[in-house]
């Protein structure tokens, strides 16, 4: 036969209606028809999930030694030689069959079905069912809708019993809430009675749903399917980049779809990343440029705006030196607008006390300069070391990734964490340490030794050395992050440095924020260039073309805004950054802003931080402008635009040119494709990814940067070389070498915890107080309230009843809140959410210390 | 004629205090269990029940020793014995548990032993109470007598045996669902691929899953030797069986006789079985095999108890042994409607045409015998059950075809089919005269 | 000669009154006449527009604007879970298709003969759903703007739609005309008199021709 | 009291010891719920979601798959007549039709004294001596419509509490022995609660 594929030993061929394929071993027949070209109906299949051969749609002949017979093509696998027949009468007659059987309780709805018009069950009909239907009788009845939860919707009317939700919330997000219960006729999906399908991956179950049983409720009646116009973007609500399809009707964002990225989110999305387009169709975006007058902020026109914003800026230039301008923010920019302020920071307004990382984040060149690994790599590693944030509130599809994997056994989880958090449960080792200690934990980890039965940061010396043993397969992925707010995050960058001998150990950063990761490849961080290049290593690179850069590295957050507090510091400008709300230690913030004499604020809304600005003026934000983000592990991807801008909001990167020209700069930027140009012709580590390798159809997905073969290693031994050319004068300029890691000096102890106190371990909810969930009706009202868990044996030694509502002193604050038992939480040790709105961690810490503690009083 | 052997299974049924350890010991009870795991090797064990050819006794009727074969090699494994019989009108296993769980016991003893079973289940079904409570009670006593549990009667074997009540669900009967259950989830039976129980069973682990019955035989055969057990019967269908008859004849009951030496005819007129039909009216169907059976009319009578003829020439089955036979006074299509509506009762609510198709051939059946029928519906019917079971048809063959994931599915046609293909008359009637001709 | 035949048609006008003074005398409309759109409603006042979209979705000119919202429990506006809540039509677009009619599953919109309107303004044009729906009695709301005379009632009359199998196959092909739901009922045309399909219900579709009962 | 008490809670958490995976127990213990509270009580099957680690909705979903668990209150005496084949042959029907009229509610429905429940069930399995109804799971063979009233008669009296034991008891004859089983029942404690709030 012509068109026969040669046969090797990683494929088996089959035929397919008398053609034959080839499909890879293990694979369904319907997977492999597929990738074929021939289309098997289905409703249950899902490639992601297990089968279960539910909906009997994929009904298809195969031959067997009884001749050809009706099989599943969901769960039969493919094997050598068998012959598959998927357009006979038999088979016709089947498909026929089943969906009248589906249509026969089955309300024809369709005109008020919120999946009318994309319903697979309306499609499937058309195509593959009969024309009638022979039922005569009463169909079931249901109460329709009922809420599943405050996002879902469910008609079970509708429901055609796939297993996908259910399959979904068991399978995949291991919240099982949902379940089918009763049987046969009466079966039907459903909750434990009042207890809500609190998931937060809840949306995915409305995706996946191939009728319109289960919808949402931000999306109900909002549009029709054939209303809606698309683009493909990636997701910037946390830092794991789930590749969507934003789209709108009319001039509003309506729905965000996830896109199967087999790299990164394999379709899912979170809800908090699913349903915050609530918040850029706001109505309280700020719309127009705002000038301070007096002790009010006026609307302006641009040129006012700016002319006011460069003026105060070029004061306090003039009378403080250069640097006494800092820059907060830029991890909600995309990577060409964080690329153009920081080229505004560091070469036309010449400072280098730049941070996009508001004090909840690693050091720089922990994040840049350690080997990387991609998710991808974590999953298949044989040992996972989780030193970070709890992934299930930060990174939720991170988490679920993690979790697919650990659960599958491919990869064993150690974590090491201060308290518990979603991951704990699946974790082959959990070493709850004590807030502080953690690089001693990870020393002993790694180096061993210590007592039979010493422990080390609270941990015992037996769990460590069943960690070790864990861990000695090597090649492990550290995923490395904040595992708390409340201590310094010096001291993970002290033990990330110690996990970093071990061997074949590679680097997950887990740092939450939308584009923390491009804007730090951007040089958005203090002593970084552009590229992941350090300040004194790029200062002939790209002194070349941009002329004189600052000479010191500069301050991080915390120092400026410690700096700006005392005064001497005197021109902020926040970059979508709301320090007041969210810098661990809030107070310093606030002070800080009322310190610094001059603040220009660029943001979205009006927060806590923005309302005291001198010059606010609007961003556009999410699906407003293109451009191309980058998510934890380096991996470049594409934003789309599909709306404009509320207002006369403009791009990030346009307000940096703009307000450059009125500083008496020219950054030369007209556009997006001509800021790229320079990046990838300055950045080292994004050196050939031309604009054109980031559109081409292969990078859909994103491109881990750098790319492998890009030529950024080349300056590692030039030193003769460049003396040479010095010699000569005529010789070019090298590209820098990339970041690399020091591990930093170990630290002193932390103090030690007296006997009344509890030291406290802070970290961020899904749903917070940030400004995406506050201004989305839809998940505003998610947000719980803060509990302080405590473990039980605290909990008994200081008298308490989980449940009790306790007075939490700490030297900055007292809250009265209520007080659980939570075995997951270290003996003295106290976990509360960070940035809840109404008991708020960050009016507890001081940013000062290298860990805080609270004592607990009965109210 | 009908043939006459010492019965196997119901040997000390009726012997006083049957159900305790003290009746089954004075009737020479684990004297079998002793031998095997004293004087024989688990070869030996397999090799007699592989020589008595020993067909499971739970409706598939596949021989217990090829089963035992196909066991996966791993560590663990598990037997599970199924005594979740809710076959309608099915009720041998209900009287074995009641009557004689001693003999379920051992012989889930030795048959544990012979398959190196890590432990054993007795799944047994919810409604049984009282012989959930003489299971537990013989279990205990047979810990007590050192019948169970650890080194049993000094041998090097243990064994942990757990009763495992059902809790009300006919498909629990099939062996996946089954084990579904007994992991504490809803029983949905699994899909095979990939979970043949021998492969991957209960928790992942290779298992056996047998029946009570065919657990009650495997005393008698290590005592007696398989091939006593093979001389019984034919080579094709060995030893007896216990049947159970019900119905319009005069003496209902469970009766066990040899197989293939004796036919329909013997179970349902031979005085010493059912004795005839009662009030002295004419025989007008049966059913042979339970519930998912195509049914017989008189012709069928003399066929003998064979589950090969039952199946090639009868293209029916014998199922789970039990024999409904319905006179002349019965309407058939208010019989056929009852079972259809059993079916859509107890489908599980996986596979859309059994969810589906159950519950609207029951609507249907309902609304002719109601008396609301049309003309088309008997057309609907077949075409309906031939979306359920393709290539449905009367006269009826075995085995049938299948859309669903168990073979509940195809089990909701033969009702329909037989009555529709033996009394179409009957339905005619029905929906001409709106409404039942019987009252 | 074929210059004169020409004429032919002319000529036998002569003598003949073909005009009638406008707007004082208005000709009767032929029954299948494409005026303005209503807005129907249920004889309990409930609205029959569902706000599913179809219309403007099918609609060519894309001058139909519908966004539908949920029913407010304590004070529905139509029956079931949605309802149109915003609807309008750009007259300046609307090129009188009927295919918004054809689309409705709920026979909610039709079309009367009524067209004479103009507008000074483009704004004016855009009917909304305060003006398309119908009044108490059933019948289109007089706009100021509107020129209706005496004979002007029997032009907010209107047929239903044109092809119409009704979910039923013994019908596909056929083309057929329901009756009239606003302003009096007309026999049905002969396709539809020899066996009339129950009209699409959202819960039981009959198929049955003889209409026995669903039981 | 709904949560397992103290005398059912030591018998569950030795059901579990008996399994290789604690969700094996859901079914006993269901049982075992629905002995001491009569049903299914929400706070009863949240406690055995508790004991097998499960979310609630886990159990709810499998509890409401069997036939023989109510997730609603029942009478004291369950009145279960069977109606499949061979008692419909010999008089099912008749029997639960006499049996409604005779204690006045319709099957699915309660004695407003709560005394009784009446349901219609498939095959129970007592097809030789049809027609057949259990109380309580208890069976009652080749029942006439005078044996049904007397049979009420006796239950009302407490002439039977032998027999039939409150409804909700499968089993009462206690396991008394087991091998690692056994031994794992005194070393075994309740299971550490699933820490933090499920999302």
């Amino acid at each position: 036969m012509a068109d026969a594929p040669e046969t090797s030993t990683d494929t088996v061929s089959i035929t397919v209606d008398g053609k034959v394929i080839a499909a890879q071993p293990g694979e369904m027949i319907i997977a492999a028809a597929e990738r074929n070209g021939v289309y098997i109906p289905r409703f249950c299949y899902h490639p992601r999930m297990r089968p279960v051969g539910m909906c009997r749609m994929c009904l298809v002949q195969v031959k067997g030694p009884r001749g050809f017979a009706l099989s599943p093509a969901c769960y039969v696998a493919v094997a050598e030689g068998q012959e598959v027949v998927t357009d006979s009468p038999e088979v016709k007659k089947a498909q026929d069959g089943v969906l009248e059987f589906l249509l026969v309780n089955h309300p024809l709805d369709c005109p008020v079905c919120d999946k009318g018009g994309e319903c697979p069950l309306q499609d499937q009909t058309l195509t593959f069912g009969p024309g009638e239907t022979r039922f005569v009788e009463e169909k079931r009845h249901w109460a329709k809708p009922i809420n599943l939860s405050d996002l879902v919707l469910l008609d079970r009317e509708r429901c055609i019993q796939c297993d996908r939700c259910t399959r979904f919330a068991d399978e995949v997000a291991g919240d099982p809430l949902i379940e089918f219960v009763g049987r046969g006729a009466s079966i039907e999906v459903n909750t434990f009675p009042d207890l809500p399908f609190s998931s937060y991956f809840s949306g995915n179950t409305v995706q996946i749903c191939p009728v319109g049983a289960l919808t949402a409720t931000p999306y109900r009646f909002k549009a029709r399917p054939w209303d809606l116009e698309q683009v493909e973007s990636t997701c910037t609500s946390c830092a794991v980049g789930c590749r969507v399809a934003v789209q709108s009707s009319g001039a509003k964002l309506t729905r965000y779809l996830g896109v199967d990225a087999d790299p990164v989110n394999h379709g899912w999305l979170c809800d908090r990343g699913r349903f915050d387009f609530e918040a850029v169709n706001s109505d309280e975006r700020v719309t127009a440029p705002l000038v301070r007058k007096g002790d009010e902020l006026i609307e302006a026109s641009w040129g006012e705006a700016l002319a006011a914003a460069a003026k105060g800026l070029a004061d306090v230039t003039k009378l403080h030196g250069k640097g006494s301008v800092a820059v907060i923010g830029g991890a909600r920019l995309p990577n060409e607008d964080a690329f153009a302020w920081a080229k505004l920071a560091k070469v036309v307004l010449g400072t280098d006390h730049v941070d996009c990382q508001l004090g909840d984040g690693l050091p720089a060149a922990a994040v840049l300069g350690l080997p990387r690994a991609t998710i991808d790599d974590a999953c298949r590693a044989p040992v996972v070391i989780l030193l970070g944030p709890d992934l299930k509130e930060e990174l939720p599809v991170l988490y679920l990734r993690l979790r697919a994997a650990a659960v599958d056994g491919k990869t064993k989880i150690v974590e090491l964490t201060p308290h518990s958090t979603g991951l704990t449960r699946y974790a082959a080792a959990s070493l709850g340490y004590r807030p502080g200690e953690v690089a001693l934990l990870a020393r002993a980890l790694v180096e061993g030794g210590g007592g039979e039965d010493a422990d080390v940061a609270g941990v015992s010396a037996a769990a460590i050395a069943a960690a070790r043993e864990l861990i000695s397969a090597g090649n492990a992925v550290v995923v490395l992050g904040r595992p708390s707010l409340a201590e310094y995050g010096s001291s993970v960058a002290e033990a990330a440095g110690v996990l970093a001998r071990l061997p074949g150990a590679r680097f997950l950063p887990a740092l939450r924020r939308a584009n923390v990761h491009g804007a730090l490849d951007m040089g958005l961080a203090p002593g970084v260039l552009p590229g992941r290049v350090a300040l004194a290593d790029g200062r002939d690179w790209f002194g070349r073309e941009w002329g004189a850069l600052p000479a010191e590295p500069g301050l991080d957050t915390l120092g400026i805004l410690t700096t700006a507090a005392d005064g001497r510091l005197q021109a902020l400008i926040l970059l979508g950054a709301d320090p007041a709300n969210d810098f661990p230690d809030r107070q310093l913030a606030r002070r800080a802003i009322a310190g610094a004499g001059f603040v220009v604020a660029v943001d979205t809304f009006l927060t806590d931080s923005s309302r005291h600005a001198d010059v606010v003026l609007p961003a556009a934000t999410y699906a407003e402008r293109a451009g191309t983000t980058t998510n934890l592990e380096g991996r470049v991807s594409r934003l789309g635009q599909k709306v404009t801008p509320p207002g006369v909001a403009w791009p990030d990167w346009m307000i940096a040119s703009e307000l450059a020209v009125r500083l008496g700069g020219d950054l030369g930027f007209d556009s997006l494709e001509s800021i790229w140009a320079e990046i990838e012709r300055l950045a080292p580590s994004h050196a050939g990814l031309t604009t054109a390798t980031l559109s081409a159809r292969a990078s859909r997905d994103g491109v881990v940067t750098p790319l492998p073969a890009a030529p950024t290693e080349a300056t590692a031994d030039t030193d003769d070389e460049a003396a040479g050319a010095d010699a000569t004068g005529e010789a070019p300029v090298n590209r820098p070498a990339l970041l690399s890691f020091a591990a930093p000096e170990r630290a002193g102890d932390v103090p030690a915890l007296d006997s009344y106190s509890l030291r406290l371990v802070t970290g961020h909810k899904l749903y917070d107080s940030a400004t995406s969930v506050r201004r989305s009706p839809s998940l505003a009202g998610l947000v719980a309230k803060g509990k302080l868990r405590v473990n039980p044996y605290d909990l008994d030694r200081l008298g308490l009843t989980t449940g009790g509502r306790i007075r939490l002193q700490a030297p900055r604050a007292t809250m009265v809140l209520e007080v659980v038992a939570d075995a997951g939480v270290p003996r003295g040790s106290a976990s509360l959410p960070f940035n809840l709105p109404s008991e708020p961690a960050a009016d507890l810490i001081d940013g000062s210390l290298a860990v805080n503690d609270v004592r607990i009083e009965t109210t | 004629m009908a043939t006459t052997v010492a019965p196997i299974v119901t040997a000390h049924i009726g012997t006083p205090d049957s159900h305790t350890l003290r009746g089954y010991l004075a009737s020479g009870g684990y004297e079998a269990l002793r031998k095997a795991v004293t004087t024989m090797t688990r070869e030996e064990v397999q090799t007699e029940v592989d020589t008595a050819n020993l067909l499971g006794r739970g409706g598939a009727g596949f021989p217990a020793g090829r089963k035992w074969s196909m066991l996966r090699k791993a560590d663990p494994t598990y037997l599970v014995v199924n005594g979740d019989e809710s076959e309608p009108a099915t009720f041998k296993d209900h009287m074995l548990l009641e009557e004689d769980p001693h003999q379920i016991i051992e012989g889930t003893i030795i048959t544990a032993y012979a398959i190196g079973a890590a432990q054993a289940f007795i799944y047994v079904r919810g409604e049984f109470a009282l012989g959930i409570e003489r299971m537990t009670q013989a279990l205990n006593e047979a810990y007590g007598h050192g019948a169970a549990g650890n080194r049993i009667f000094g041998s090097d074997f243990s064994l942990d045996v757990v009763i495992h009540p059902g809790a009300g669900a006919y498909i629990c009967g099939d062996e996946t669902a089954l084990l579904e259950s007994l992991e504490g989830k809803r029983g949905f039976p699994r899909i095979k691929p990939p979970y043949f129980p021998a492969v991957m069973g209960l928790y992942g682990a290779p298992t056996i899953v047998n029946n009570v019955e065919t657990m009650s035989n495997i005393p008698w055969i290590v005592v007696n030797g398989g091939a006593a057990f093979a001389a019984l019967g034919e080579p094709q269908a060995t030893g007896t069986r216990l049947f159970a008859v019900s119905g319009h004849v005069k003496k209902p009951g469970n009766y066990e006789v040899e197989l293939a030496k004796n036919t329909f005819r013997d179970l349902i007129y031979d005085p010493r079985f059912g004795a005839g039909i009662r009030n002295g009216a004419e025989l007008k169907a049966f059913i042979p095999g339970g519930a998912s059976s195509f049914w017989f009319g008189p012709d069928r009578l003399d066929m003998a108890l064979d589950e090969t003829k039952v199946k090639g020439e009868g293209g029916s089955m014998m199922g789970s042994g039990s024999i409904i036979a319905m006179d002349s006074s019965t309407c058939m299509v208010r019989a056929a409607w009852r079972l259809v509506r059993f079916f859509s009762r107890e489908s599980c609510g996986q596979c859309t045409p059994c969810r589906e198709g159950s519950s609207w051939l029951d609507k249907i059946m309902y609304r002719i015998e109601a008396g609301d029928g049309r003309p088309d519906d008997l057309d609907l019917l077949m075409d309906v059950c031939d979306n359920i079971s393709p290539g449905v048809q009367w006269p009826s063959r075995w085995p049938p075809n299948m859309t669903t994931i168990c073979p509940l599915g195809p089990s909701i046609p033969p009702p329909i089919v037989s009555a529709l293909g033996m009394f179409r008359d009957e339905f005619l009637t029905h929906i001409k005269d709106g409404a039942c001709p019987y009252g | 000669m074929s210059f004169f035949k020409g004429f032919k048609v002319t000529a036998e006008q002569i003598g003949h009154v073909v005009t009638v003074q406008y707007p004082e005398h208005k000709r009767p409309k032929p029954e299948r006449f494409h005026g303005r759109h209503v807005l129907n409603r249920y004889e309990d006042g409930m609205e029959k527009c569902i706000g599913c979209e179809l219309c403007a979705g099918v609609c060519p000119a894309r001058c139909i604007y519908v966004r539908g919202a949920d029913n407010p429990e304590d004070a529905p506006v139509s029956p079931g879970e949605r309802y149109g809540f915003v609807y309008e039509i750009n007259y300046l677009r609307c090129i009188h298709c009927d295919l918004c009619v054809e689309a409705c599953p709920t026979e909610a919109i039709t079309e009367s003969k009524l067209f004479e309107f103009s507008f000074t303004n483009r704004q004016d044009a855009i009917y909304t759903k305060s003006e398309l729906v119908v009044a108490d009695d059933g019948n289109p709301q007089q706009l100021p703007w509107e020129d209706w005379n005496e004979t002007s009632r029997q032009d907010t009359s209107s047929w239903m739609r044109a092809t119409s199998p009704s979910g039923s196959a013994a019908f596909e092909g056929t083309t057929q005309w329901s009756g009239e739901l606003g302003y009096g009922v007309r026999p049905p045309e002969p396709p539809q008199v020899v066996a009339r399909p129950k009209p699409l219900d959202s819960e039981a579709p009959a198929a049955d021709p003889e209409g026995g009962d669903g039981h | 009291m709904s949560r397992l008490g103290p005398d059912f809670l030591p018998r569950a958490i030795a059901t579990i010891a008996l399994y290789p995976e604690p969700r094996s127990a859901m079914l006993p213990i269901l049982h075992l719920v629905q002995e001491q509270n009569g049903f299914l009580t929400e706070e009863g099957m949240a406690h055995v979601a508790e004991l097998l680690g499960l979310s609630q909705a886990e159990v709810y979903g499998t509890a409401t798959f069997y036939d023989m668990f109510f997730t609603h209150p029942v009478g004291n005496y369950l009145v279960s007549v069977c109606t499949n084949i061979a008692c419909l042959l010999n008089g099912g029907y008749e029997l639960l039709e006499h049996a409604e009229q005779s204690l006045g509610v319709k099957a699915g429905g309660t004695t407003p004294d709560g005394q009784f429940t009446v349901e219609e069930v498939e095959c129970i399995g007592l097809c030789g001596n049809a027609p057949c109804l259990t109380v309580n799971w208890r069976f009652f063979g080749d029942v006439t419509n005078e044996g049904f009233d007397s049979l009420v008669g006796d239950l009302t009296a407490g002439r039977l509490a032998e027999t039939v034991p409150p409804h909700g008891t499968l089993c009462r004859v206690r396991r008394t022995v087991g091998l690692e089983a056994a031994a794992a029942v005194e070393s075994t404690s309740v299971p550490e609660l699933e820490s933090g709030e499920r999302s």
